[in-house]
């Protein structure tokens, strides 16, 4: 085997040096009814080129969004294009074979990296600090909301319709247990939602999603406002990141916490995993955070030097107080999120989202030209929702067997919600080609 | 010529004092050992490392909530950006660097060829919600891994969306909480032993579950007596690790298991450590009912400096209603999704987060159980176990064992006896390893050992690897019983950065880069 | 306990004497600079690195010769090779790792697009000798790249195919010689610059010429005056480097052309130096006959360490017809190769090597040159052209330029007159730089400067990043003229190995590993 | 420009600190008539996106030989399996981005590495020393063959009709402008040709392929002697480095000067370059030898270490003396030839070469049952020559047209030999398949 170097040789000599005679003497501690004679019924070891081909043979069953015609799908994850140097570093082996950095003074590397990211998320949130990051944008909300509770001591929470349902969904599933109801308006993307009637002295936190699950925007210093009036704290959630270059920053409305899915930045679809969560807060809510710190400190000889810090606050530490249970993140994701943005920077960023703007404004202009198909948005970043004259899932699956990937049907998003059922959410990125935009139109021209 | 003493751009740039110059050259560098500023240090704002077209021109739709802020993000250029990461990185120790003997974390090799096929289009270029019909190839691979952790366990469920293994102690204890209360049963309490790892703890906690530790034998086992004395109607599960924190193998586990079982409650099973049993040992065949795998761990997928992982969760029969959507099963058209709490899944505890998994580490992962098969995987924990009997046979005589001589499983566990009397502790024994070239152990856990080292070196270590690493160690323990206190103290002195001030760190936190003066005083 | 002292094995792996002990380590490691022994003492047998299946069982066709004898070759598991590449390329200096003004090597910035682009399968995976109707992108590839070496130099034709500047030089220097001869004209001599690389009179000497070299004016330049005297019917060719090996502008390089024209010598220009003019001078309008381009010099694909690289060569229309094969030509149905001397070949001087070029850095120089556009090539030209010079004046007063007050072009060139009198060599001074952290500058080129150091920064070098080195650099001058003589010889002490032996190992050249014992004593 | 890290206030600022007032001021010594006053008329610069775009549709105009439906190409370059772990590793910066190493305090990576790839290629050809790599094997002939004439100090050359015309037309170019015949039979694939009558004591060097370019194994060793009697040396040439670990070494068979390509073990296909020449002789020569050599010695604390050696013979010292004009050689494929080789290991060499025998036995013994079609070789490693019953040229075009890389016609190699029409080059490796296999033959019988 290619990943075993010891030899029979050195395996003999080791025993040896054990002073036991056969492997198993080592594993006499294991009852002898639990022993497995021989290896279980799976395939035996296999060469690089057979495993590359089976797996390769996998691959090739799928549509891959670069491979399409044209892709629409975004709904919590965007293609966007990665700028090769990012997956080139993010290889390097220091930083890919590196565990957590316990021992500070052989992981600078990665301890400098996440201060540098907590800064760009800090600053492209507007918010004072942000954390090492969680396992996703969902996984955030859901911390975000459990130490809103720690932090105001209350229980109720007021979810906005319009939040992504997988982020809606795993809020319920981190609260299943704790007591607190939870409560949610019906999904309407032609209605404003009104939330801050929802909000009283028994709220512990009001989530709203911007740009929302439809792709609207929306002010958040009303909901803001309304929150401190009930002391209560507004958790703003941010799916597509790109958006932050564009869009007034949840931190600018007055968001006490914010969280965000990364992906769009320096990481790949990869079928929805691994991603990065971004969490973002104030100063003065630090103890309460999840998640790790990495935080600026000296060395013995004077020199500047970054830690991970303030871990009374996590499981190794604190065990069943600990302020969240998190303890591997998201850490290589991370890395690749601060290289892209390190490219990226303030100009960049900025182009990057007008240009991201501009095509979605192209497309959602060409749709108009879709008889019986309806823009319910009136703003929007790069994704907006369509009503078709029919259901839209039905469509989608007709212009996907056209190798169009026209968007994300709201029936699978909301499959309880006939109202919905019409409904198209298409997104573009910079990616997009007008060729593609006009594949699309006409793709719905022929399917409506 | 001009006079350059003046440009207090250059001196900001180019001062050492900035980053701390080293004793003998102005730079501070050290020949390889570039001292690197922060990005924010580098940017300028007409700087960029990307190129983009200009926009189509249009009125934006915004919503009137277009961005005026400066964001405030340095701006530089490509080389800048590849030489500051490449700088960083090699300030940085990895399994690449050496041996990384770090118990409880199976820091294994991390072949390159899963890391090639995670990238093929067809997997790392997927969207999570394009149509099912056109993502049959990620499913069938879901479904495949799914199959080798079901045999190598012997279980007949597993819940594939943990994305570590903290996350699938969640999606256990969920399951385990979801089943009491099907049955009407409240339980309230979970018993875990103090040696168990914080993660254990702490999620129990966040199921809402009190907390009760079980105490150890002197053998570094679960007390039996003791936790049949705490078990009762209201124990909901017990959480043990096996092989235990110890690096020991609880061979009362069955005994355990029925105890459990005898009394209405789950036996959650951590599998942090299943690297040691692995195709050896089917958790099934122990009475475990729910178990989470760390795929980054056991299956070798990169930590990449603190994640991602995966942490899927096999379940028994009885658990498995309960598992969190969305699931993957066979249908008439191929593999379908079920994505909300209905159907078939219309009992799961519910999401655990967006999407179907981390689907780059279940192509790694796969492709790394391919590649060893069932021999191979069989082998992975023999050799893992015996390079970890080795060096505990190789440095009994001068550390100090833990635990008795019996045979450990896939790591050593020594305490800091053998440094009594000398005035260097378990960190400083560790300090004095960096600069032999090693990553240090993994110290001060588990708990109930004092000052503890535990060493996992894991199978893909060779023997002369670890005949260095003892080599080191003992001259080491020789060098701190001949006295030499100052010098373990002094370490590490050959690092990019010698010890660091943690609890300045923590007192006057500094979490994030802020521009020079006025914002800097508010910090 | 077993006793490890007399197992031979490990003292032989341990013994960091086999690679000598760093002070202070058992194991002669620096923390992250880790000691690494040969493949070859780390090898066993019974080891492999990779796995292949059983091969089919077959009478072998061998005709009787199959291999009998070992192959010798270390067997070492993959985890071993990718640790002994990683600690390797860890005592690397490189452009990823910082400033590297080698003068004449144009070290500039990498792209990392170049290399995902260089290995789509579409080019990497391409088999030279499939049908032509099957590579019709590749051979459009070296077509659309050819025309952007036309454009920028003038020239009507390129010769695609030489590997490398000297193989480039050598296939200039092979049209001219049948060019002469088809004009029944033997001519015997080549002059060539004091100042020119070595490859220049290599190359010459090569083709069956006479080299004789043109003495430079106290300016740098080629001297007119003296070139003209040189000149005459049996004079082939001059080959001049422009901008020249002084990193100057040859001022009088028309005169020079026309003089060499006059006697009915053609014109090689060493394109080497192209990145200070690519863009803004086309060699064509300065009478340049023939020039080779080194695509990883000007046209950044990587040295690699020593290679490859890729050397096209640009021709007037009456050297075109020499132009070795294969030749890539416009048919009815697409592209077309012309792989031997026939048809419009006929004339060709005949293959240079194997196939059809350097694709590999083909599609990496293509990817550099869309992505910089002609604006930025220009700009590329202007930057490089403004650091050097930028080094120049703030150096100028603490070491000693080479020529004058003039502006340079790409690279600024000094002498040592600067360290007179204080007993510090340039080489000496080149190894205290190495411990600040910088590669040194190219040394003792060009020979017609005294202990010369070249500096090409390049443009992809931010101003930090020179004013740091400047800073590095005025700190040693004074250092030098302050006295600390000593400390110079000492120099480089922070590098994985301190100054080297080279008379040792030309003395008694150990050039290849050899098995212990016996064979050891036939070195 | 996202590689270009100067600012326009940086321009200014260093214009400024110069003493000049614009940048033409630096290109005074430009003749006025040269200088260009606008950008050239070419396309001006483009992102990431756009060049990837633009690349990889010409990309995807060719059949990569991996995405053909099978391929039996060979001649020289061959399509092995190359282990992942080499690509990621020669990508490593330090080795990437680093010049040639005449700096060796902090070049020991690149320096070990050569002193390895040395010792594996003396090695492996069978002889005492290797040199650090020339541009591809034809040069690396070429070389040789120059060599032996200044070491013999004789012009005349004997090549053999069966060495791959690319090589002996490289080495014609080389020996283009030097006196001495240099004597080539005619060639024929189904007879042995006898050599050893055309050496006399004018012969510098016989060069003989192994493999021959027909696929024929032949015994050296009469050729050898056959040289030693006449003072002449005799040059191996292998294109197919993987058969040194099936068949014996030239080196054993008395070869003086042995040159290889190194292409298939680390290196892909790359439409036919870069390659790396291998060059390995006696130690009694090396002062003659051309290219760069890697040596051991110490430094100033006694440690271990490599240097560039012996560089009088080079170019940069020796100048028109040099034993070659060679200065970058092909330095990253001698790494990746040394990481591919490190993995293999005697045993993997000797597997893979098995692996490659057996399947080009199975293949040969498959064709057989195509009637028409003759295979003329009685010996073969990977590649055997099969004679058709028309044109060869005609029926690869058809099979590539059903994406079928048949191989090479004998007529591409030989234009002018019209008694090799009908012949066809057919080569596997270990990545050929069985049904790789069936395919040639149903489409040979299809064809003929
Ligand atoms: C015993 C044990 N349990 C649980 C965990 C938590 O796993 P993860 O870090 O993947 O969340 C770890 C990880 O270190 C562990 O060692
Ligand atoms: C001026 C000059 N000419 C020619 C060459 C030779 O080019 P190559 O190394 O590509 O053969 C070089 C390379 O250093 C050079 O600097």
């Amino acid at each position: 085997m290619r990943y075993l170097p010891l030899t029979a040789d050195d395996r003999r000599a080791m025993l040896g040096a054990i002073g036991a005679k056969t492997i198993d003497d080592l594993f006499v501690d294991v009852p002898v009814s639990a022993r497995l004679a021989k290896p279980v019924d799976l395939p035996p070891h296999a060469g690089e080129l057979e495993v590359e081909r089976a797996l390769s043979a996998l691959a090739a069953k799928n549509l891959a969004a670069g491979q399409a015609q044209a892709s629409f799908v975004g709904a919590g994850a965007y293609r966007h294009h990665v700028p090769a140097a990012v997956d080139h570093l993010i290889q390097r082996g220091e930083f890919l074979t590196a565990y957590t950095p316990y021992q500070p003074e052989i992981s600078q590397g990665t301890l400098q990296m996440l201060f540098e990211f907590q800064s760009q998320v800090a600053l492209v949130t507007g918010m004072e600090v942000a954390n090492a990051s969680m396992y996703d944008g969902a996984t955030s909300a859901a911390e975000a909301v459990l130490m809103a509770r720690r932090t105001v001591k209350r229980e109720k929470v007021v979810l906005s319709a319009a939040l992504h349902p997988h982020y809606r969904e795993t809020i319920q599933t981190f609260a299943r247990y704790s007591d607190g109801e939870i409560v949610v308006n019906a999904p309407d993307p032609t209605k404003d939602e009104d939330l801050a009637a929802l909000i009283d002295e028994q709220t512990a936190c009001l989530v709203v999603q911007n740009p929302d699950v439809f792709g609207r925007i929306r002010d958040l210093s009303p909901l803001a406002r309304a929150c401190q009036a009930k002391g209560a704290l507004l958790v703003a959630v941010v799916t597509e990141v790109v958006s932050l270059g564009a869009i007034v920053p949840p931190g600018e409305m007055g968001a006490d916490i914010v969280v965000a899915e990364g992906q769009s930045i320096g990481n790949g679809l990869n079928f929805g995993g691994p991603y990065v969560g971004l969490f973002a807060t104030r100063e003065k809510y630090i103890r309460q955070m999840p998640g790790r710190l990495a935080g600026q400190t000296v060395d013995a000889d004077g020199k500047r030097g970054f830690v991970l810090t303030l871990s009374t606050r996590e499981q190794h530490i604190r065990r069943e107080k600990a302020t969240s249970n998190i303890c591997t993140n998201a850490g290589l994701c991370a890395l690749a999120f601060t290289i892209h943005m390190a490219l990226l920077g303030s100009e960049g960023l900025r182009q990057l989202a007008r240009l991201n703007h501009a095509k979605a404004v192209q497309l959602a202009d060409r749709l108009a030209g879709v008889s019986g198909a309806k823009l319910l948005n009136d703003s929007f970043f790069n994704e907006f929702t369509v009503r078709l004259p029919k259901p839209a899932a039905p469509v989608v699956e007709a212009l996907a067997a056209k190798g169009i990937l026209a968007g994300v049907p709201l029936s699978r998003l909301y499959p309880g919600e006939a109202k919905l059922a019409n409904d198209l959410l298409v997104a573009v990125t910079e990616t997009t080609t007008e060729e593609q935009m006009d594949l699309l139109v006409s793709g719905l021209k022929g399917a409506l | 010529m001009p006079d350059f003493t003046h440009d207090a751009r250059n001196t900001h740039k180019d001062s050492p004092a900035v980053i701390g110059a080293h004793p003998g050259t102005a730079t501070g560098n050290r020949a390889l050992m570039i001292e690197e500023q922060l990005l924010f240090e580098q940017g300028e704002p007409a700087r960029c490392g990307v190129d983009l077209p200009e926009p189509p021109k249009v009125a934006d739709r915004l919503g009137g909530l277009a961005r005026k802020s400066d964001l405030g993000l340095p701006g530089l250029s490509e080389p800048q950006v590849i030489r500051h990461f490449t700088r960083l990185s090699q300030k940085n120790y990895s399994i690449d660097t050496g041996l990384f003997p770090l118990g409880s974390c199976t820091m294994k090799h991390n072949p390159r060829l899963n890391e090639k096929l995670a990238r093929l289009p067809g997997f790392g270029d997927l969207h999570p919600m394009q149509p099912v019909s056109t993502v049959q190839g990620a499913l069938e691979l879901i479904d495949t891994l799914a199959h080798w952790l079901k045999t190598l366990t012997g279980m007949p469920a597993v819940a594939m969306t943990p994305a570590a293994g903290a996350h699938g102690e969640f999606c256990g204890l969920l399951t385990i909480r979801a089943a009491h209360e099907a049955k009407g049963d409240a339980r309230r309490r979970v018993l875990v032993p103090e040696s168990a790892h914080g993660t254990n703890p702490a999620t129990a906690a966040a199921c809402g579950y009190e907390v009760e530790s079980i105490p150890a034998t002197p053998r570094g086992r679960v007390d039996l007596e003791a936790l049949k004395a705490k078990l009762g109607p209201d124990v909901a599960a017990i959480m043990v690790t096996n092989p235990n924190t110890c690096g020991l193998f609880e061979d009362e586990v069955i005994a355990i298991a029925k105890a459990a079982h005898d009394h209405g409650a789950y036996f959650y099973c951590d599998g942090a450590n299943f690297n040691a049993i692995v195709g050896k040992v089917r958790p099934a065949d122990l009475g475990v009912d729910v178990m989470h795998i760390n795929l980054h761990k056991t299956f070798s997928t990169p930590h990449g400096g603190g994640g991602p992982g995966a942490g899927p969760v096999v379940l028994t029969a009885a658990l498995a209603p309960y598992a969190p959507t969305p699931w993957v099963v066979h249908g008439p058209n191929g593999f379908e999704l079920i994505e909300t709490p209905a159907g078939a899944a219309k009992a799961s505890v519910g999401r655990l987060k967006a999407f179907h998994g981390q689907m780059g580490m279940f192509v790694r992962a796969l492709a790394y159980m391919m590649s060893h098969g069932s021999d191979g995987l069989r082998q992975v924990a023999e050799d893992a176990v015996l390079n970890a009997n080795y060096l505990l046979a190789r440095l009994r005589d001068v550390m100090s064992p833990a635990f008795g001589d019996g045979p450990c499983m896939h790591e050593a566990l020594f305490d800091d006896k053998f440094l009594d009397g000398t005035g260097v502790s378990t960190l400083d024994f560790a300090k004095a390893l960096i600069d032999e070239g090693f990553h240090p152990t993994t110290i001060y856990f588990p708990l109930v050992v004092h000052g503890a080292m535990l060493m996992e070196p894991t199978e893909t270590e060779s023997k002369e690897s670890l005949d260095q690493f003892v080599m080191a160690l003992r001259s080491l323990a020789e060098k701190a019983k001949a006295g030499e206190e100052a010098f373990f103290h002094a370490a590490p002195r050959l690092t990019p950065r010698r010890r660091l001030d943690e609890t300045a760190a923590a007192r006057k936190p500094v979490l994030r880069w802020r521009p020079p003066a006025p914002a800097q005083a508010a910090e």
